[in-house]
């Protein structure tokens, strides 16, 4: 079921759907990942980046208490102690790492919220990288203190004033930028998304979530889980926790973003769910599932997770889903703060709104026992950075 | 008129040609109705109009804000074939839009809607080769060019490629960068145009705003020159639009022969 | 160097200076926790806690762009990245494994600026503990995220309205809980400060900072630092990685915060420097070094970070500043300051002021060679809580 | 006076004590010295001052707020002895504070200051039996009562211990909690006071504030009755504050000397 060397493809979706002018730097990046890829000195240096800078191994915690209430054996894997408290650091100390073996010296990106643009800035900062990261002025504005945090990491923020100055806007603004510069600067891409060979190279980045769990698991039950659920905007949590078990009989959920529904209009979704709500097209350099409106233009996504917001998703997710490999669901924004709540009152643990999006299909779904006996729950970040939104939804 | 018989009978004349891109819709599909008579009028030799995407990662801020007046404006696949269907105008028209518009609405459907509506090439920027090849075959089978672009870091594999792939003209990049006006023309076109080897004519854009800019362009070997944000922004100022979109025309198509001439 | 078995005291310092209500509660107390101080039961669930929960052990990075810009090799101990962004969960987590063990029902705890209470909120969720936190009316707008972080996590927090609502009166009114609800409460103190036995366990739950420090140093340079830094306020996280080195040949310096300079008037302190400026006194429940004026009245203290505003310190520390065996030292607000810039700027690790202050240390000192060549800083927490206060400082 | 002889007195007539907690300084020392008069009118037998300590972890929130209305009011250690000093009455006083003014002071002057300005008894309520032993001499030496606290939770072993050490009289704190008005008495004061096997005088408080309350403690077996925050309270007030205190103390005293006369 893995995806052959060298192709650009899973199934039909994937691809590398970009301008002219990035062709080059698409091959460039292909071949030099590829390389480097399973070279022993990039791996040791990763792996000391990984342990002694982002703190991982991350623990894989029985939590006992959410097991009683939610009546199935839960392990959460806690990737909200990752340094930065999210998964992203994962993929761009990858990237970054990369990015000096191939002796570029610039780092772009593009940011929504500001979690994988803080996890940019942090791997800049420790690699002493100049970075740069395009931001929607909206988001800047709404997310200051991630803007700030990066801004202290030595990192620049431009604010992006075109369109409706919030992702997409910036996503294309960072396009630019590389289009421009792409001899001396590497874009770095914050999911399992984009054209070939991101979704493949930020897996294979945050596998190292799955590697882990894989050897936990043994350690603590002996065996595999019956499940694993994880949180899925672009994807890169899930595929990360996913992928080293992909061959094996271990059931796979990819819970996205039900907003407030899965209804969308001509312009926007009330919604995230493009596994289980999107249709095929090519969005952001890549054949997959996206939300749209019967011409192909764009859906406005929506959800109480910034992170889940997107309206494209990871192409090696659409074609696991086709084949029936994963199994897309959502949960509601509701559920999501619903279980928010579990965690942080049963655990002493504050998820991610994102991460809570998995907790949630947790609660739903072990009363029908389609989860089986043990789950894992991959708590992608915590939600330090979501109290704001809470409490506002509280009041 | 197809492409090539356009690039034909200017050669005849020893003239280089305008390539005149405006956003359809922008502001209204009437409008640029209006705005291609007078792009013509100035001395445009092939229209361009782009077809509106949510997310035209190509594009400049200039085009991607004429993109987004033309979708606040209503304008549509559907309204976008209707408009051109009914220009009625002798010079070449081509499509510029991204590729999940042709995705969704089918490619056959797509290239079909595109020679009933009268237009002769299609320009899919982010449609690299390696992935064209149903949409070339469905445009052979209908008698539309599909037009590629080069870069100046096109790989010599790459160019093979794609030059054996394009029809109509090449559309070469003229610098790393996007659609967007610029001071000055890069050194490094005239290096892509000699790398450029095929008979099928060279239009070089991005970047050019002005009489001297284009003639600077033909000189340097240039088949054609295609001009964009610099219309877009004379359409954004909503200022004697159409009386200034001829203006400009003419000024670029006079530089074009100006080189030609001197020459 | 290390004290006695079952003394109160550390030479002078120390003792139970408490109401006499409270007396039985510190014997059993005392005499609970030396029973399961050593048992291998408590002792193998409290490191399942630590590791699986907590996230332990914490890394050792060698900050090598620090180490470049100033001028000697510095290890980073990244208790940053313990759960709930600071050591303070390894003592509340220790605590409240024993009140568990114990048999008592209900833990109480004070805060000032929400640090502690959040240690303590995360361990009761953790254990189904019902917790109750006393913070000042005031402390609790300022710092209006951490009340609500207590909340989610099931945690009663208790405005205190009386005297300055401070931090100094959350204390007193939790003393006062504890007097009247001894016999089902514990009262969780977050730092070696109080009546014995807090000090040695507070000290001993931290040790386990020191311990992993040794075991790391071993593998990464075959040898101890020829220094620990590590800043000091009620000095846990100090006498956590000090506590371990204390009979070897390892300098170890306690950096206090100086505020705007060692100035104090009759009422307030311009710092809170009490091993550096303070004078043999007597406040909750300890005989230490406190600020205090020439009557003996307790002074408001003062320091750009919440977690070292504190007139007193920890008597074990003034102990071994005593006999010289520690070395006292201090830090300005702008000197701590500057270093949170450096350590955001060239490491993509953005500490906690408190940490700050140990970093800015090791940057005045290193010049000098009295900190040798192999330094660690203990960098006991993030900075996320303090983005507010820098911000501030900066405009 | 010393506080023995006051007991004997006391006994002598079949009478139980009433013990009168107010903080010195609150609001003024020169409004202290009149309201110790109205409390000593009103049938106080011993006046139990506060020294006030910016800490008082032993208070609850009525006293709290005393002693800051006094340190804010500028009392300090050497105002108290200057105040007490010049109260000359003839009923015992008793100073009550936190070891950390004693030990700042120094212990040997705090003894000396507490003889020189008519001081017969030391409460310290954080110096637990253990840490006393210093103290304890100097105030032997110095014939000043030491007078330590017993609670419910006490041990046996600690009971002994404080009751070898305590003079003048035992502090029997009637509940588990801090100082402050209550409005019943807990059944287990009567359960402490037999435990408190001493020939020196007990005297309970924490939490009375009437009459019948004294009346209560008295039956139960005690020698004397403490009361802090009801009078404190009256001073918070500002509102005929003298002429209330005289009247509390005379209803306390009242409630005190009914409960002899009935047993
Ligand atoms: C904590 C967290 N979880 C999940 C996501 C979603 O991204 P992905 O689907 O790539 O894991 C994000 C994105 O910012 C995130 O911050
Ligand atoms: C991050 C951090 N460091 C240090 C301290 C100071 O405490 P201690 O001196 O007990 O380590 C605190 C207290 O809140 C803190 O939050």
């Amino acid at each position: 079921m893995k995806q052959e060397l060298r192709s650009t493809k899973f199934g039909k979706y994937g691809g590398q759907f970009v301008p002219e002018v990035l062709m080059p730097a698409l091959e460039e990046l292909t071949e030099q990942y590829e390389k480097y890829k399973d070279d022993p000195v990039f791996n040791e240096e990763l792996n000391y980046y990984l342990r002694d800078f982002a703190g991982r191994p991350s623990p894989l915690y029985n939590a006992k208490r959410l097991s009683k209430e939610y009546g199935v054996k839960i392990y959460l894997k806690r990737e909200d102690l990752v340094h930065g408290g999210a998964h992203k650091l994962n993929n761009t100390l990858g990237q970054a790492l990369l990015t000096r073996y191939m002796g570029k010296k610039r780092i772009i990106a593009e940011t929504g919220a500001g979690q994988h643009g803080t996890a940019c800035a942090m791997a800049g900062a420790a690699f002493g990288i100049k970075t740069e990261v395009y931001m929607g002025a909206k988001d800047t504005v709404r997310q200051r203190m991630n803007v700030y945090r990066m801004e202290l990491m030595g990192t620049r923020v431009i604010p992006v004033k075109s369109g409706s100055q919030t992702l997409k806007d910036a996503i294309n603004e960072a396009m630019r930028d590389w289009v421009a510069n792409v001899e001396t600067t590497h874009y770095m891409i914050g999911s399992v998304v984009g054209p070939h060979p991101y979704p493949a190279m930020v897996r294979d980045f945050q596998s190292v979530i799955g590697k882990e769990v894989r050897t936990q698991m043994m350690e603590k039950e002996g065996r595999f889980p019956d499940s694993i659920v994880a949180c899925t905007g672009g994807g890169s949590n899930a595929m990360g926790i996913f992928y080293p078990f992909v061959d094996d009989d271990v059931q796979l959920f990819a819970v996205e973003a039900g907003g407030s529904g899965l209804k969308t209009t001509d312009k926007e979704a009330l919604h995230s769910a493009t596994l289980c709500a999107g249709e095929e097209g090519v969005l952001h350099g890549a054949h997959t599932k996206i939300l749209q409106n019967k011409y192909g233009q764009i859906l406005e996504s929506s959800s109480i997770a910034a992170g889940l917001d997107y309206a494209g998703v990871g192409p090696e997710l659409a074609y696991l889903a086709d084949i029936g490999r994963i199994k897309p669901c959502y949960s509601l924004d509701s559920e999501a703060l619903e279980a928010f709540h579990d965690l942080c009152r049963l655990e002493g643990i504050i998820p991610a709104l994102e991460s809570s999006h998995a907790v949630a299909y947790v609660k739903k779904a072990a009363a029908s026992g389609e989860l089986g006996d043990v789950v894992v729950i991959n708590i992608s970040g915590r939600g330090d950075k979501d109290l704001e939104t809470v409490l506002g939804m509280n009041k | 008129m197809r492409i090539s018989e356009k690039f034909n009978e200017l050669k005849k004349n020893n003239e280089g040609a305008l390539v005149a891109y405006i956003c359809a819709g922008d502001p209204t599909p009437e409008e640029t109705k209006r705005y291609v008579v007078s792009l013509i009028r100035g001395g445009a030799d092939i229209i361009e109009l782009g077809m509106p995407f949510s997310d035209p990662v190509a594009d400049g801020p200039t085009i991607q804000a004429g993109i987004e007046r033309a979708l606040n404006g209503g304008m549509t696949p559907d309204i976008y074939f209707k408009t051109t269907g009914a220009l009625k105008v002798s010079t070449p028209l081509v499509v510029m839009t991204y590729y999940n518009l042709l995705f969704k609405r089918g490619l056959p459907k797509f290239v079909q809607d595109c020679k009933a509506s009268g237009i002769s090439g299609i320009i899919v920027p982010d449609l690299p080769a390696e992935e064209s090849e149903e949409l070339g075959a469905l445009c052979r089978k209908h008698d539309v060019d599909l037009i590629f672009l080069v870069a100046p870091t096109t790989t010599e594999t790459r160019m093979e490629r794609i030059l054996a792939q394009g029809t109509g003209f090449i559309y070469l990049v003229a610098r790393l960068g996007v659609t967007g006006v610029r001071a000055d023309v890069a050194g490094s076109t005239r290096e892509l145009i000699e790398r450029v080897k095929t008979t099928t004519p060279k239009a070089v854009g991005f970047g050019i705003s002005n009489g001297k800019q284009a003639a600077e362009i033909i000189r340097a070997g240039a088949d054609g020159v295609i001009v964009g944000s610099a219309f877009v922004d004379i359409i954004a100022s909503r200022k004697d639009v159409e009386q200034r979109l001829e203006a400009l025309a003419r000024e670029l198509k006079e530089g074009i022969r100006a080189a030609h001439i001197e020459s």
